[in-house]
């Protein structure tokens, strides 16, 4: 199969399987399950398939003309097979996680065909080769998102999706009017490895300086960075399986994944350096972390909290991307991947705990290790892991942002790393506390169903365990083949060409 | 292959005249065989439609004068890339529309007057359509022009309430207004320059002031009938309180029709003029459209009124065309205002078609209380929503790769303060339509409505999917639209510095 | 200054006196006649520019104005059609609600 | 001393034409401004004459005075018992009209003068001489004929067309409403009739019959012939019933379909629009005509009488019904 057919295909896994579940009746619940479970799996193995290819050095590509001199670009390089990993495997273990959590609830099909919508659209963005494809997957993640926010069809999910679409629509438009610009001035913007924008003569760099600021304030809307953060908090009104989602695969990493390629791809390191941008948004990135920190300290409703923690975890890998340095490179887009990973089981734990006891306040979480406890172990592996300590794959990512961030001379940014840990400590180590150490308060011992054979479906209990091991194993074997970290230092390799 | 050359070589774009006139001519003096005859002929005209685009790609555009008399005396009908993308754009939408109109207008229901005068109406339209996109003279444009007036006014009325008939009324005096001015400068020309022949005008015309005066004439004219900003008063009651297939019609196809004739006016005949006076003047009655039309869209409670009104101000994106049209940015401007047109003919058409749909359902069309009388909605949510995407402008729609050739000409001719406006009216347009979406996820017990028939549900699914995957398939249409164009350059425009 | 002839003069005041008297009327069957002598405004401007003293008139403006005449009558035979029918329908209406005002 | 005198009609014709618009469009009175509406017509029409226009002198004294008027009077009929909201607002409408009189002045005066200064104004022949040129190439010596019927025949085509659309339009509005006055015709007026009568079907016929080489033509023999059909409606003959339904419909569109095939037959000849076989012989274009003229009569009578046929019984147009209610 050549290159070009092979990304189509990959786009297709998501897509195909996403309109026919939307034709599907609501009761046909096995072949909804098939169809979902076939498109995960093809696209798993399609994804195999291109790790190789792209391991060996081709670089696939699929162009499609759209205007007379416009074409849409596809091509997958190592950063974007990252993000595709990344977002292929964690879809797997939501779609099963999904199917046990929606068990009953009514219009499925319609949410089953907007996950896969969604998933197809981080696909694209991926896989996409220019900013304009970009901006166009881009603008069909909101599209697709929308509904999977306002899913419940409360008044309450309907005013948190107005300001979702406010705000990313917003985004869009701004995104739209940057990339028309920068195209106007600097033709096509195909991503290349060491940027393009660098042989424009310096009349235009004032355009240049203005342009970078309206891209990463278009796409600081969907990486939650601190003034446009405020829709993510709302958005936790949405079901678990679409806050997993949002955070750790899809809306969030695609805000994150764009800046990259901003950064890397278009303007390249060394010339956002010369136009002296980077700084500013190293210091933004500190600035939005503590306040995430701060924020989550005084959240007591449990998925408020993971959401504030979000928006300061992302800013970990805006920063190493700003930093600079190769080092700190790496550790901004290794913590893409195990960011994702931590979040995803953080939010399946917490989905288990609003599914099976309907806990959703932290205040009320005393004992539940006991009642739960291969739940609670997952979610205190991760909460540990996001705190930072060694053996976890949190702690890989801060030692090289640390690392790097002393390789380019920024040795404040060692200090912030260490007041961020004790910060995530502090918002993590009382659920800890609260879930084992702490009895169950009387009542409120009873009221909990009793437990029979696993503590709760297996669907909902396996995705976090598996989620929580690799956290644990990516960890140990850092250095391993084909781990997240060996893949990254794969991609600054030939980032930076050292 | 002697069929195909057959095919090629028979005049498609004339006969896409005489077929609707034949139409309705007979689907008048046949009332009972109404419906047959009146999709018979849709068919036949969207085929016709389909050989004229081949015959284009094939041969380029093509001329024909009326009875073979050369262009000072005679007629001439010219069937160019903006002609041919148009009777395409209508065919299609026609089409869709009339096999809607097969299901709202039910032959043996109980008002078969309805029925019976509604297609021999829809089909003059459908011919004044046709010929004025194919015609190349300005007294012939008047009479085509007049032809779409009076049958648009016509089904205006044909719902048969007070507001409906004062509605149509209050259309057909304001257009007959635009007409008349239109014509006295037709006058002025005629008697300056002894031709109304688009391109000989275009080679003799000079700049003096009674050329001046009959352009300002007839722009005028034009504007009040294509409803500009301040000349926009008749519209929203008129598109609003029509019939569901009629306000496609109007919204979709008819209000094209004069900005059409303005497009021919401004790019072939006054070409050689300096307008940047008026090409500003047109740029801010269109910006402010925009905002104000999509602002008056927020605030209305009626599903149908709120589709009117965001028609204001769609119109108003047409005429950002004029001041973004510069020397180096005439081919981008050009296939931007053609993409628009077409990804809104099918957005707006399929908006409307499924407000219909809602109102036979519900039994009424107020937004508040939508969610409720909701029915089977799940294909009605899904077409208004893939409709509204090409309104909004998000990608991959048609609207979203015409506002980028927008912006695209705003930025290389240096007039930001147009981008702006451009995505302003994008979000408004967002905002209203988020207001009637949120009613499809509202979840709250819906009482079992009438399912409609099969023929009104899906055919605006296909409408919307047309304009939904336009964007992506516009290598084509931008093709076909460039043929005998008159602008040169490039689509995409780059300042090489 | 060439003579420009009396007509087109008389025609482009005709013009702005119809334009003028159908937006400013109120009833409908004052803004037809409105429109009527706006049209033959139009009208007399086209055949008053282009006649030339001492030749015969152009025979193209004079088909067109002929085609003119037609098309403005045919609007004029809707318009009426729509006046009346609308005030038939405004009396139904107020016909309809006086008696429930009196009940209600 | 004729050229001087020429020259005085012209301005007396001009200023009484202006002064008789604005008197007409002041007046709160709608029958006095339908009745000065309708001697503005022949005023039209003595200006079509001095323009040297006989064609549109003729269709202007039976169109724009006859028919238009007829139709405003029935018009009247319908809109007069409201007559209360037209006084109510007359006082305010003359008011009004004073108030802006200067600022209608100006703009008329801007538009003469920017006529005036440009050089192009009769500098171009125009195209009276090649259509004489080719008027021996076609079946008629009339100019206007020629221009309406072969060089610009598609234009007369569309014309037809509107026609035929606005009796759909107004059939499409509301059954047919008994317009004609009640009380029994006066023994004078049904021998003006039967006198009348024949005089206007011959001059119909001869006006028809005179379009290939002089002033008239299908529509002003049309119009003429509509306008001795409304004199019969208006003395109590009615159509039969039987009449009013296919019958009527394919008389309105006769004319129109014939028309159409003519055209669509020269099409699928010779590939373009409306080229006559032949360059359009004499007999060709008088047929077209008289089918033409025919349509037109009724197209004019029905838009007038204003109303779609209702069933197949009764009479079209209806009746009307004496308010004392015994039968008319």
């Amino acid at each position: 199969m050549n290159n070009a057919l092979l990304l189509l295909a990959i786009l297709s896994s998501s897509l195909i399987p996403g309109l026919i579940i939307f034709t599907l009746p609501e009761p046909a619940l096995r072949l909804r399950t098939t169809c979902n479970m076939a498109g995960v799996l093809t696209k798993l193995v399609l994804v195999g398939v291109l790790f190789q290819r792209v391991y060996q050095g081709t670089l696939p590509e699929l162009r499609v003309p759209v205007l007379p001199g416009m074409e849409l670009l596809l091509h997958a390089d190592s950063l974007s097979l990252l993000f595709l990993g990344l977002s292929a495997g964690l879809w797997l273990l939501t779609t099963v996680y999904a199917i046990g959590y929606l068990e009953g609830s009514p219009h499925r099909s319609r949410f089953f065909g907007f996950f896969s919508l969604c998933i197809f659209a981080t696909t694209g963005i991926a896989l996409a080769g220019d900013l304009v494809t970009f901006l166009i997957f881009y603008e069909l993640l909101t599209l697709s998102t929308y509904p999977l926010v306002v899913h419940r069809g409360t008044p309450q999910a309907l005013q948190a999706g107005r300001i979702y679409l406010a705000y990313t629509l917003a985004g869009g438009a701004l995104l739209l009017f940057a990339t028309v610009w920068l195209r106007s001035l600097a033709g096509p913007l195909n991503f290349a490895s060491a940027g393009i924008l660098f042989t424009l003569d310096a009349s235009l760099h004032a355009d240049l300086s203005l342009i970078f600021l309206l891209l990463i304030a278009a796409l600081g809307v969907k990486a939650a960075l601190v003034p446009l953060h405020s829709w993510l908090p709302t958005a936790m009104v949405a079901p678990a399986p679409v806050s997993a989602l949002l955070h750790a695969v899809a809306v969030v990493k695609a805000g994150a994944f764009g800046i990259i390629r901003v950064i890397h791809g278009v303007y390249g390191v060394e010339f956002s350096m010369t136009l002296g941008l980077l700084p500013p948004l190293a210091f933004l990135a500190v600035f939005t972390s503590l306040y995430g920190s701060v924020q989550a300290l005084r959240q007591n409703d449990l998925k408020r909290r993971l959401a504030f923690s979000t928006v300061s975890q992302i800013s970990y890998i805006i920063l190493g991307i700003a930093l600079g340095g190769p080092a700190a490179a790496i550790g901004g887009l290794v913590h893409l991947v195990h960011q994702g990973l931590m979040k995803i089981t953080l939010f399946f734990c917490a989905g288990n705990l609003a599914e099976t006891l309907q806990i959703h306040k932290i205040s009320d979480m005393a004992g539940v290790g006991r009642r739960m406890p291969w739940t609670m172990s997952a979610f205190t592996l991760s909460a540990l892991g996001m705190i930072g300590l060694p053996p976890l794959v949190g702690f890989v990512s801060k030692w090289y942002l640390g690392f790097g961030a002393l390789a380019v001379g920024q040795s404040w940014i060692v200090v912030f790393l260490v007041v961020s840990t004790l910060l995530n400590a502090g918002y993590f180590l009382p659920l800890i506390y609260r879930a084992w150490f702490m009895a169950p308060q009387g009542r409120r011992n009873e009221d909990w169903p009793e437990k029979n054979g696993l503590e709760t479906d297996w669907t909902l209990l396996f995705p976090p365990l598996v989620t929580a091991a690799l956290v644990l194993l990516l960890g140990l074997w850092a250095q391993a083949p084909f781990s997240p970290l060996y893949w990254v230092q794969l991609i600054v390799l030939r980032e930076y060409g050292q | 292959m002697i069929l195909a050359d057959f095919l090629l070589a028979q005049p498609w774009f004339v006969w896409l005249i005489l077929l609707p006139l034949g139409g309705a001519a007979s689907t008048f003096v046949l009332p009972r065989r109404v419906a047959p005859i009146g999709f018979c002929c849709a068919l036949l005209i969207l085929a016709g439609a389909v050989f004229s685009v081949c015959q284009l790609t094939a041969t380029g555009s093509l001329t024909q004068a009326a009875g073979h008399w050369s262009a000072p005396l005679g007629i001439v009908l010219r069937a160019d890339g903006l002609a041919v993308v148009m009777l395409a754009t209508t065919a299609g939408v026609g089409f869709i529309i009339s096999c809607y109109a097969l299901g709202y207008f039910p032959a043996r229901g109980h008002e078969p007057s309805r029925a019976r005068y509604f297609w021999p109406l829809w089909l003059f339209v459908w011919a004044g359509c046709n010929a004025l996109y194919v015609s190349a003279d300005l007294f012939n444009l008047y009479v085509t022009l007049e032809i779409v007036t009076l049958a648009a006014v016509a089904l205006t009325a044909l719902e048969g309430g007070a507001p409906a008939v004062g509605a149509a009324l209050r259309y057909l005096l304001t257009s007959l207004v635009g007409s008349l001015t239109y014509l006295a400068g037709v006058a002025l020309l005629y008697a300056g320059w002894g031709t109304v022949d688009l391109s000989l005008l275009s080679q003799v015309l000079t700049e003096d002031p009674l050329s001046r005066t009959a352009m300002a004439l007839m722009i005028c004219g034009l504007l009040l009938k294509s409803a500009l900003f301040p000349l926009h008063f008749w519209l929203p009651p008129a598109h609003g309180k029509a019939p569901a297939p009629v306000s496609a019609i109007l919204s979709a196809l008819v209000v094209k029709t004069a900005y059409v004739v303005l497009l021919r006016l401004w790019f072939e005949v006054f070409a050689s003029f300096d307008r940047a006076m008026t090409a500003h003047l047109l740029g801010a009655l269109g910006s402010a459209a925009i905002i104000w039309g999509s602002l008056m869209a927020l605030r209305q409670e009626r599903l149908k009124l709120l589709i009117a009104y965001s028609t204001v101000a769609q119109i108003g994106y047409l005429f950002l065309v004029f001041p973004l049209a510069g020397a180096e940015t005439a081919a981008t401007v050009w296939t931007a205002v053609i993409l628009f047109m077409v990804a809104h003919a099918c957005g707006k058409a399929a908006m409307f078609l499924v407000a219909g749909t809602i109102q036979q359902t519900a039994g009424h069309d107020r937004i508040s209380q939508m969610a409720g009388a909701g029915g089977p909605i799940g294909v009605l949510a899904v077409v208004f929503a893939l409709a509204s995407v090409t309104i909004i402008g998000l990608p991959p729609s048609g609207g979203f790769f015409a506002k980028w050739l927008l912006l695209n000409a705003a930025l290389a001719t240096g007039q930001w303060w147009y981008c702006p406006v451009i995505l302003t009216g994008s979000l408004l347009a967002a905002a209203y339509v988020t207001r009637v979406l949120s009613w499809a996820f509202l979840d709250v017990r819906r009482n079992v409505c009438p399912v409609s028939s099969r023929v009104m549900k899906w055919p605006p699914l296909a409408l919307c999917l047309v304009a939904l995957l336009l964007g992506l398939a516009a290598y084509g249409p931008v093709r076909v639209a460039l043929t005998g164009a008159p602008v040169t350059g490039h689509v995409l425009v780059e300042q090489r510095p | 200054m060439n003579d420009l002839s009396v007509y087109a003069a008389a025609g482009i005041l005709l013009f702005f006196i119809g334009l003028y008297a159908l937006f400013f009327r109120r009833q409908l069957l004052r803004k037809i006649l409105a429109a009527n002598v706006m049209g033959s405004g139009v009208f007399l401007i086209f055949i008053g520019l282009v006649k030339q003293p001492g030749q015969s008139t152009d025979p193209v403006p004079q088909a067109m104005v002929l085609t003119g005449i037609i098309v403005t009558l045919c609007f004029t035979a809707a318009a009426i059609a729509l006046a009346i029918r609308l005030k038939e329908l405004n009396e139904e209406h107020h016909s309809a609600t006086r008696p429930e005002d009196d009940f209600g | 001393m004729t050229l001087l005198f020429g020259h005085l009609i012209d301005l007396l014709l001009a200023v009484s034409l202006t002064v008789l618009a604005w008197r007409l469009l002041a007046t709160s009175d709608l029958f006095k401004a339908t009745v000065l509406f309708i001697a503005f017509g022949l005023l039209m029409a003595l200006a079509w004459v001095r323009l040297d226009a006989p064609d549109l002198a003729l269709a202007e004294a039976v169109i724009g005075a006859g028919i238009t008027g007829v139709l405003l009077l029935t018009a009247l009929r319908h809109l007069d018992s409201g007559a209360r909201v037209a006084r109510m607002s007359g006082r305010s409408g003359r008011r009004s009209l004073r108030v802006l009189l200067p600022a209608l002045g100006i703009m008329p005066a801007l538009l003469v003068l920017l006529c005036l200064s440009s050089p192009h104004i009769r500098s171009t022949a125009g195209l009276t001489a090649s259509v004489i040129e080719r008027l021996d190439q076609i079946g008629t010596d009339h100019p206007v004929t020629a221009v309406l019927l072969d060089f610009r025949a598609y234009d007369t085509l569309l014309e037809t067309a509107v026609l035929l659309l606005a009796v759909v339009a107004v059939w499409s509005l509301h059954p047919v409403r008994p317009i004609f006055s009640p009380e029994p015709i006066s023994p004078a007026q049904r021998g003006l009739l039967r006198l009348l009568l024949p005089v206007l079907i011959m001059t119909s016929l001869y006006l028809l019959w005179r379009g290939s080489h002089a002033p008239g033509g299908a529509f002003q023999a049309g119009a003429l012939l509509a306008a001795g059909l409304l004199l019969l409606l208006l003395s109590e003959q009615r159509l039969p019933g039987r009449w009013s339904g296919m019958f009527l419909r394919l008389l309105l569109a006769g004319g129109f379909m014939i028309f159409l095939l003519v055209a669509a037959g020269a099409l699928v000849g010779t590939g373009t629009l409306l080229d006559y076989p032949g360059g359009g012989a004499s007999w060709l274009l008088l047929s077209i005509e008289a089918a033409l003229s025919l349509s037109i009569a009724a197209l004019l009578a029905t838009a007038v009488i204003g109303g779609r046929p209702s069933d197949r019984s009764t009479e079209f147009p209806p009746r009307r019904k004496d308010p004392a209610g015994e039968e008319g």
